[in-house]
């Protein structure tokens, strides 16, 4: 049961992944593929974190955790570079 | 100390470079703190070369344990004649273009000191270190000191050239690091020399591998060393460059062919087996081809120090041709034609600068304009120079040559090297010949030579330092020649390595 | 107190984050972390701008929970709304009047109108007086959205901050 | 799992490559991140690949080959020196040269400039 | 005294003329006299037991690897030249300290002068051919500069410049041949090539080196097709004419030709190219003299054909023509010289040496026009001057020659059809200016010159007569002794040195030049008209119009091969590079083994299929920035995430924090580059662009297949095994990197500090226009710092330094390390920039990161040195376990100062790069953009 | 590992990943990007909140201890996430995306985007076209 949940958890992953590239490449404005690019950034999180259920390791963790950080100053650098042009000014 | 001497060439420029970045040196109106704490590094670094020189020359070579991690698990350097001799002219350069860079380049922007340190240390670096890796790393430290050196105050020359030359040598520090993946993809290992151990004994597909590794490491070193087709960069770059950057820049290349000899030498060795000396049958053309466009350049380049710059090209093309020779005593001869061509095209690039200094707008560019103030001092220099570089006797360049040149064995190697060597020094003489006539004896007497500035007294200083070097170079020939074949003999030696590195534990 | 603990808010956040992060109610860690709960802040001192003290701590813990249950309960409502046909969804703006006039507060708000499902606060006018919001589906009568967050959130974050 | 690698390997290189033979700084720049990013894929899996075998001890019951790793992780710090580098060299040079394409100014019509440049040489 | 000891003394004498030049011309010239004036006394003391005999041989050990040793000798050919170099040398000098103007710069001259006299010195006297080759080109080099020593004239210049041209080349075929010769031989001491016999006759380079020695000979010595270089050397003051152009340096390849004569000669070939270019040179030498205006002019075509003569005789197969070569040479350059000399004075004088307007000057210089005509008289071979007995000798010798064969006949005719020409130009050279009516418009009214000016034309003219009346007296010993020196045979064939042999064909022979040279003379008008009809030729303009056409195709080779395009030297790299490595994978089939797999699940085929996507996206979108840049996180983060996922969590982090570092670089670049890029790559550029990214995509693929379904042999077994026990940490990687191969993470971090100190070079006075509007033309938004934006962020910054420590903390053991720290850490810093700007920030952080870089990497340095005071090789790491009451075990290890080295490293670069990037637009902003 | 723990991570991970996938559905078949936005920021991270629980979970039933660590990340998250929505939305107003045409209160974009508040009437009129 706990094998079908994460390969079903897999599977809504891969496909949610495949969605936001679709939206990452078709836009059609710069705000719609910063939002794919940060929806990707949160479902790699939950990748991570599946990958490390299955194979019983919290060397992951960190990884996780980095994304959710980094992920947030570089969709914030995009946006900040959207509206001003200069993101350290 | 003397267990350490191997490290030492990479530990005093750091740390010295370092220094020079902290509050007692750093600023602007501290420069005369730096300049001290600079020729005191370099004259101990010179001092530390010779010591290690002679220390490696008298007894066995040194092998030095960093980390106390043996070979093949740490990385490990090597010190044999062959290193500490690049060391002492890496040093001796060092030195001399640090007294020249006291005219006033050493304050026309920041960090010219440390980053000079910097520089030094990578070469250093790659000359002494016996792990691939390793390699790419001070490869990287050299290249990026390099970079910043060259845009050193800069000039709209300088940054368009550093543009391209920034760019090829990414893209050579990626080929750098497929041929690392590749090779230890193949050997499992990182050190020269157990790499050189294992090759013999590899299956099908990992010589094969080992095989195109090696064509990648010619494409690396290649690039450094400027050889054909790969040495786009060099003229602009070097004519770009400030002066005493040039001058440090001349044994950059020599960097690439040194790589060229070791790793081609002690991996791709006799013992490689079917592996041995695989590359050199690439070599022939290449040389032949450096060293024909690096004369074609030289010859119509219309500015003194981009002439400078494709004569760097054809000391690489000779080197090559000695290379591809394979024998110790071509590798003695290209050992001594290494040490005078990276020196005299040194003291070139100091001379054009100093030339170009006196001419104003028409810088160093062969056309017509105002008489040079110092007129005796920099035709002299311009003299012994041009007669070095083109291998005139009595100077270094000529004995550089002649060893090449009588290193050639068969008819064959005899044919190509005497014709490219040959015709490439008549191109060169000719070439001087305009140049020398058009800088030192066409002026145009209307113009006024009182607002050129003279040169200063570190330019004389500096300038002679390295000058000094080239009739020395032919005048104690016998010993530095007896050197070089020392090196090359203890290069040819592989297994001496295999043995100093404790690898050979009775593996085939 | 203050002496030792110049910011005992900050101190103790970092002291549970850093026991959070390892894991770990070791003595070693607790030691390390209440250093570090100090240290940091100080070294973070010249970066703050001074806010509003949290007057009434626990209350953000209520709050907190609140919005939690909020958060899940309507997120149903969108997942329903983003599955089914999209000609049921009636987007529009609506401008928030704000009671709040500090930049902490006011971010607390906007995060939670964010949060919660069906809004998105958009912007901030310059003055902090009005926030613009978002409203995925917005009902026939705009007020019950301006009241609703009004009511249930900035009444909240104003005792939070006793302001 | 290895041929998908490879491929990736190779596609990645295919796009920084072509990107690095483009004409103006900013392609360039990205095809040079890019061709890094196949560069460090391509030198870690010189210790092959393994699912579930990080190098730490206890960790695993395989480990991977950390030689590659730690190899890596020096690269990956030297190609972003490199690139912060490059990527200040470009701005520079459009400030200094006012023009982004690589050689300093807009792509010359060939023909001439070989009569114009070099003819009086 | 010793001959070492004589070019010693010449050396040193070089300088003597620069360091006495201020104290007045005569006293400098006295001193320049006197280490040639030593020298000639030496070697004139030495005359009586060369003659005897002897053979004075001087060696020194110089470079015995190369074979080159100092190694002198003096036998009869020696002391032939070595009298006539130092002999004519002296009054050379003398002669110069008239003829160049007060107002000159002598001294540079005469230093010129005496090194050039130590060079020819040193060729003749040289035992060892490489030595003598070295003092050869030296001889090529001051040639150069006296010719050019008047370097403002331009024909000063090219003149010089194509001596040098043909010199060096010839020069430089030579080395090959002494190279080859010496290489046969084994040894490159001359008297061993010497004693070598039929060695070198018979190897089958003979025909090789042979040619390459003459090619020398021939360009020093003028030979056709040679010869034309030596006209033009006449741009020099006339002393150098008179020494170097006619007297001794080009007779440097005539002396080459007599010391090789005893392996080299006595092949048809030999004969052949020597006898033909002999006789050419001769005949068209003669011919061409008496159509010259100028009396240098003619001097120096009567030289080439005088050269032409010697040469010939070498070439000629008796040994009694050798003889007589070695007696023109000395016969030549004695009047040769003097008659240089009268030209210098007449020109001197008269202001110039166009013999048009040179008539009657015997009225006003009726001495000067005596000398002349006796030197003129035995250049023309009338009897009683010794320029008669050698030509004389000649003639007879053409007489019994084969070695046209059939044709053999012709050389007696053709060498007194040159003696006519040579009889008419110096008939001229005689008639044509001391008479033949009076000057026309000459500058200066002519006179005698001072008397001391003539007094070296005077010695030398009294050796005319001297020699001319009593050869045997004069000169015998000494010839006998040079030819047997050259011919290396105990005893000369019989040979007479008398004026009169009775009547023969040779005097018939004399007779007929001279009869024949005066009706030559007296009909010139006709054939002056008759040349005029050929376009007159200048060898120096063909010459530099032929380097000038070298020169500007190798230019437009040259610019064609390198057109300055970057993109095009990449396609050259990569296109190479795929050659290299292509090379080697043709004809393996059986390179792949499918040995080890590794599962793969659709997850981890999305995240490739992904990856490749994001990867051509961002070539296909590469012309719109931001979507490559968006395109190349997304790379980025799946790298990532496969590291993660292939047990490489080190990576994956590393990897993060570097990506956005990164991506906020590009952004700022984005910011200041233009946003787009214009579509302006030609569609057969883009076909191969295409073509090479795929090629070496492919390879590199093909390659990395290849090892990574191989199992691996390496040495890592090794790091798992004593990474705990001598690292002391449990995380490989980490240890690794600060311990087993810690000098490559040295290396690392002075990189990434260095490449900030460079950027921060790069940011000094950088001049950026900032774009006023976005890329579709949209001003910027006015809210500079959002509200929430900065709240978030402020809030973040503790949390972040908090994660940041505890990534350093567990580096050794775990995942992390100071890299990724030091990461964290300015990222962190980074968002307040981002969030508050600069001005904001700046202020607040009181930090000089250019002290951090460098306390940095000195404490990790430091670290590696600390190892030596324990007696361990640098960066012997230490560490231990301590138990601690209450905390618990806690580990110290030297590796944790060697990574906050590293953590401050990266902190303090990063944000040197990053904060002072921004400060470009803050403080003064460059306004709008055109 | 205990039947009861496997169903609620297993019911955790089901619903964590519908939310997910909701979230990216939502983004991609949303028709204007205000009602994109709205999808990922909230359905995205409840869901990954859903399998940070589950993997913490997963932990104490496999290793017997508790990874709180876990929490860390959702707290980073809802920490952040309405900042990146606020902001870009902000992008969006100020690029002046297209939103379909039933969107009430289309004109305050207007006044929005300016940060002016919504009594205000100048300043509009420069830029008044709609987007
Ligand atoms: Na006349
Ligand atoms: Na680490």
């Amino acid at each position: 049961m706990l094998d079908f949940a994460v390969i079903f958890v897999g599977i809504v992953l891969a496909i949610s992944l495949l969605l936001n590239v679709y939206r990452l490449f078709l836009g059609p404005n710069a705000s719609d593929r910063l939002l794919a690019l940060d929806t990707m950034y949160i479902n790699s999180i939950a990748l991570i974190l599946v990958y490390g259920m299955h194979s019983s390791t919290t060397l992951y963790f960190e990884a996780a955790l980095l994304i959710a950080m980094l992920g947030f100053v570089s969709s914030v650098a995009f946006a900040k570079y959207l509206l001003r042009g200069d993101i350290i000014e | 100390m003397i267990e350490h001497l191997p490290i030492l060439p990479i530990i005093v420029p750091m740390v010295g470079g370092l220094f020079m970045l902290l509050p007692p040196f750093s600023g602007v109106e501290r420069y005369n703190n730096r300049r001290v704490f600079a020729f005191i590094l370099a004259v101990s670094q010179l001092l530390i070369a010779l010591w290690m020189l002679q220390t490696v020359t008298q007894g066995p070579a040194m092998m030095y344990a960093v980390g106390n991690w043996q070979p093949p698990f740490g990385i490990i350097l090597f010190a044999d004649p062959l290193s500490a001799m690049l060391v002492t002219l890496n040093s001796f350069l060092g030195l001399g273009i640090i007294l020249y860079a006291f005219a006033g380049e050493d304050r026309a922007g920041r960090y010219f000191h440390p980053l000079i340190q910097f520089q030094i240390l990578g070469i250093n670096g790659a000359f002494l270190t016996n792990d691939l890796f390793n390699l790419f790393v001070f490869f990287e430290v050299l290249l990026i000191a390099s970079y910043s050196l060259l845009i050193h105050a800069g000039q709209k020359q300088r940054i368009e050239s550093a543009v391209h030359y920034v760019i090829l040598n990414l893209i050579g520090s990626s080929i750098f690091l497929f041929a690392l993946g590749t090779m230890y993809g193949a050997l499992g290992t990182l050190n020269i020399a157990d790499m050189a151990l294992k090759i013999s004994s590899l299956n099908e597909s990992n010589r094969l591998l080992a095989h195109i590794g090696g064509a990648m490491l010619l494409v690396v070193f290649g690039l450094k060393s400027a050889m054909l087709p790969l040495q786009f960069w060099l003229p602009k770059t070097y004519a770009a460059a400030p002066a005493p950057v040039a001058a440090l820049f001349a044994i950059m290349t020599k960097v690439g062919i040194y790589c060229i000899f070791r790793v081609y030498t002690v991996i791709y060795g006799e013992q490689a087996g079917e592996l041995a000396d695989v590359i050199v049958p690439y070599i022939w053309p290449i040389a032949i081809a450096t060293i024909t466009v690096g004369t074609i350049g030289a010859l119509s380049n219309p500015s003194l120090r981009g002439m400078a710059g494709n004569l760097v090209i054809v000391s690489i093309g000779t080197l090559l041709l000695a290379f591809a020779l394979r024998t110790p005593e071509a590798t003695a001869a290209a050992f001594y034609y290494l040490i005078h061509s990276t020196l005299a095209t040194a003291v070139l690039f100091l001379v054009a600068d100093m030339i170009g200094l006196q001419r104003g707008k028409a810088v160093d560019r062969f056309v017509v304009t105002r008489k040079l103030r110092n007129q005796v001092f920099l035709g002299i220099c311009f003299f012994i120079t041009a007669m070095a570089v083109a291998g005139l006797p009595p100077f270094s360049g000529f004995l550089g040559k002649l060893v090449v040149l009588q290193a050639a064995v068969t008819n064959n190697e005899k044919a190509l090297v005497y014709a490219s060597l040959l015709i490439s020094s008549l191109v060169t003489i000719v070439a001087f010949s305009r140049a020398g006539t058009t800088i030192f004896m066409r002026h145009s007497p209307t113009k006024d030579v009182s607002d050129s500035p003279g040169i200063s007294r570190w330019q004389f200083v500096g300038t002679l330092f390295l000058l000094g070097a080239i009739p020395m170079l032919s005048l104690a020939g016998a010993s530095i020649l007896s050197l070089t074949e020392q090196a090359a003999s203890q290069l040819h030696n592989v297994q001496n390595i295999i043995e100093i590195m404790g690898l050979a534990r009775g593996e085939p | 107190m203050s002496k030792f603990l110049p910011m005992p808010f900050h101190t103790v956040s970092l002291l549970i984050v850093w026991l959070m992060l390892n894991n770990s109610l070791s003595p070693g860690h607790i030691l390390l972390g209440m250093v570090l709960g100090v240290v940091i802040p100080l070294v973070c001192q010249p970066l703050r701008i001074p806010q509003p003290k949290f007057k009434r701590p626990m209350k953000l813990f209520s709050y907190a929970l609140l919005v939690l249950i909020d958060v899940i309960k309507a997120n149903i409502e969108v997942a329903l709304l983003v599955l089914g046909p999209s000609s049921r969804i009636n987007p529009g703006f609506v401008a928030i009047p704000l009671d709040l006039q500090e930049a902490l507060p006011i971010t607390m708000l906007a995060s939670t109108v964010t949060m919660t499902p069906g809004t998105v606060s958009a912007e901030l006018s310059s003055d902090k007086k009005f926030i613009y919001v978002h409203v995925l589906n917005m009902p026939e009568d705009e007020q019950e959205v301006v009241d609703f967050i009004k009511t249930r959130y900035e009444a909240n974050i104003k005792e939070i901050f006793e302001c | 799992m290895e041929l998908v690698y490879v491929i990736c390997v190779g596609v990645l290189t295919f796009s920084g490559i072509f990107l690095c033979l483009r004409g103006r700084t900013f392609p360039v720049v990205v095809g040079l991140t890019m061709l890094g990013y196949a560069v460090n894929m391509f030198l870690f899996s010189s210790g092959r690949l393994h699912l579930n075998g990080a190098a730490v001890l206890g960790k695993a019951e395989q480990y991977a080959d950390p030689l590659p790793q730690a190899l890596v992780l020096t690269a990956i710090v030297i190609g972003f020196a490199m690139i912060a580098f490059v990527v200040i060299l470009s701005m520079r040079a459009r400030a200094d040269l006012g023009s982004d394409f690589v050689d300093g100014r807009e792509p010359p019509d060939t023909s001439k400039m070989i009569d114009k440049k070099r003819g009086q040489a | 005294m010793s001959l070492f000891t004589v070019v010693a003394l010449l050396l040193i004498g070089a300088l003597v003329p620069l360091l006495t030049e201020r104290f007045g011309r005569a006293i400098n010239t006295l001193c320049t006299m006197i280490a040639p004036a030593i020298g000639f006394i030496y070697v004139c003391s030495l005359i009586d037991n060369v003659t005897s005999g002897e053979r004075i041989v001087e060696y020194i050990e110089w470079i015995p690897l190369v074979g080159l040793t100092l190694s002198m000798h003096l036998d009869g050919l020696a002391l032939m030249f070595a009298l006539l170099i130092l002999g004519i040398g002296l009054l050379i000098i003398l002669y110069a300290s008239y003829y160049l103007s007060d107002k000159e710069a002598v001294g540079r001259f005469y230093s010129y002068l005496i090194l050039f006299m130590t060079a020819m010195l040193s060729i003749v006297l040289s035992n060892n051919v490489l030595q003598m080759w070295m003092a050869w080109e030296v001889t090529s080099i001051s040639s150069f500069l006296l010719i050019s020593y008047w370097g403002q004239k331009s024909e000063s210049r090219k003149g010089a410049r194509m001596a040098l041209t043909i010199t060096g080349a010839g020069g430089l075929a030579l080395l090959a041949g002494l190279l080859l010769i010496g290489q046969v031989v084994g040894s490159y001491e001359l008297s061993v090539i010497l004693a070598s016999g039929d060695l070198l006759t018979h190897h089958n380079l003979y025909p090789v080196m042979l040619i390459l020695v003459l090619l020398g000979a021939f360009t020093k010595s003028a030979q056709f097709p040679f010869h034309f270089w030596l006209p033009h050397a006449m741009a020099a003051p006339t002393p150098v004419s008179a020494y170097l152009h006619s007297a001794t340096m080009v007779k440097a390849g005539i002396f080459l030709m007599a010391r090789f004569y005893p392996v080299l000669a006595g092949t048809d070939m030999w004969f052949l190219i020597v006898t033909s270019a002999g006789l050419i040179t001769l005949l068209l030498g003669a011919y061409v003299a008496l159509f010259k205006h100028d009396l240098k002019g003619l001097l120096a075509y009567s030289t080439i054909s005088h050269l032409g003569l010697i040469t010939l005789l070498l070439g000629l197969d008796t040994k009694l023509a050798a003889v007589a070569a070695l007696f023109h040479i000395m016969n030549h350059a004695v009047f040769k010289a003097s008659l240089f000399m009268a030209a210098g004075i007449i020109d001197h004088e008269s202001g110039t040496r166009d013999m048009r307007k040179l008539n009657g000057l015997w009225r006003f210089m009726p001495y000067t026009a005596t000398l002349a005509m006796v030197a003129a008289a035995s250049m023309a071979g009338v009897p009683l001057f010794n320029g008669f007995l050698s030509k004389e000798m000649f003639l007879a010798e053409t007489l019994h020659q084969h070695a046209f064969g059939f044709l053999s006949w012709m050389i007696p005719v053709l060498a007194t059809l040159a003696g006519i020409f040579s009889v008419a130009y110096s008939m001229r050279f005689i008639h044509d200016v001391f008479f033949n009516g009076d000057p026309i418009d000459l500058p200066k009214t002519p006179h005698e010159p001072p008397r001391f000016m003539k007094v070296p034309i005077e010695i030398l003219v009294v050796l005319c007569i001297a020699v001319g009346i009593f050869p045997a007296f004069m000169v015998g010993d000494f010839l006998a002794t040079a030819a047997l020196s050259v011919l290396r045979v105990e005893e000369l064939p019989y040979y007479s040195l008398s004026i009169w042999h009775g009547f023969n064909l040779p005097l018939l022979m004399s007779a007929i030049a001279i009869v024949g040279g005066l009706i030559v003379y007296a009909y010139r008008n006709h054939l002056y008209r008759f040349q005029s009809q050929f376009m007159e030729t200048d060898a120096k303009h063909i010459f530099e119009g032929a380097v000038q056409r070298i020169v500007n195709n190798a230019s437009r080779l040259y610019a064609m091969f390198d057109t300055g395009s970057l993109q095009r030297y990449v396609a050259a790299l990569l296109t190479f590079t795929i050659i290299l490595i292509a090379q080697p994978l043709f004809g393996f089939q059986n390179a792949f083994s499918i040995e080890r797999m590794q599962p793969i699940s659709g997850i981890e085929i999305t995240a490739a299929v992904i990856m490749c996507l994001a990867a051509i996206a961002t070539v296909v979108f590469h012309r719109q920035r931001l979507m490559a840049l968006i395109a190349i996180s997304v790379v980025g983060l799946i790298v990532s995430v496969s590291f993660a996922r292939l047990s490489a969590p080190d990576l994956a982090l590393t990897q993060l924090s570097v990506e956005v570092a990164t991506v906020i670089l590009l952004m700022l670049a984005l910011f200041f580059l233009p946003k787009k890029t214009p579509s302006e790559s030609a569609p057969s550029r883009v076909v191969r662009d295409l073509g090479i990214a795929a090629a070496l995509g492919g390879l590199v693929a093909t390659i990395n297949y290849i090892f990574i379904t191989q199992p691996l042999a390496s040495i890592s077994e090794f790091y798992l095994a004593n990474s705990k026990t001598g690292g002391g940490g449990t995380n490989a990687v980490n240890v690794i990197l600060v311990d087993f191969r810690g000098l490559d993470t040295l290396g690392e971090i002075l990189v990434l500090g260095i490449a900030a100190l460079g950027i921060f070079k790069l940011m000094a006075r950088i001049k950026l226009a900032m774009p006023t509007t976005d890329v579709r033309g949209r001003p910027w938004s006015t809210d500079r710092h959002p509200v929430i934006l900065s709240m978030i962020s402020q809030g973040l910054l503790p949390l972040a330094l908090l994660v940041s420590f505890y990534i350093f903390l567990r580096g050794h053991n775990l995942p992390g390390g100071g890299f990724i720290a030091g990461l964290i850490t300015s990222i962190a810093i980074i968002q307040q920039y981002i969030a508050h700007g600069v001005e904001w920030v700046k202020p607040r952080i009181k930090v000089d990161y250019q002290n951090f870089i460098a306390f940095g990497v000195l404490i990790a340095a430091f670290t590696g040195i600390a190892s030596w005071g324990f007696g361990y090789p640098f960066m012997t790491t230490w560490f231990d376990y301590f138990d601690i009451p209450v905390i618990g075990e806690i580990e110290l290890a030297s590796a944790l100062i060697f990574d906050l080295g590293v953590y401050l490293t990266v902190v303090g670069s990063t944000l040197l790069i990053l904060a002072h990037l921004g400060k470009l637009s803050t403080p003064e902003r460059p306004k709008v953009e055109s | 590992m205990n039947d009861m723990f496997e169903i609620v991570i297993s019911v955790l991970l089901v619903i964590g990943g519908i939310f997910i996938f909701v979230g990216s559905l939502g983004l991609a078949r949303l028709q204007d990007f205000y009602t994109r936005l709205h999808a990922p920021t909230k359905a995205t991270t409840v869901g990954l909140g859903s399998v940070l629980l589950a993997s913490m979970i997963y932990t104490y039933a496999t290793e017997g201890y508790i990874t709180v660590n876990v929490l860390l990340i959702t707290l980073f998250l809802v920490i952040t996430a309405p900042v990146v929505a606020h902001i870009l939305a902000k992008v969006a107003m100020h690029h002046q995306v297209k939103m379909i045409p039933r969107t009430r209160n289309r004109e305050m974009v207007k006044l929005a985007r300016k940060q002016l508040p919504p009594t205000a009437t100048t300043g509009v009129e420069e830029d008044g076209r709609l987007p």
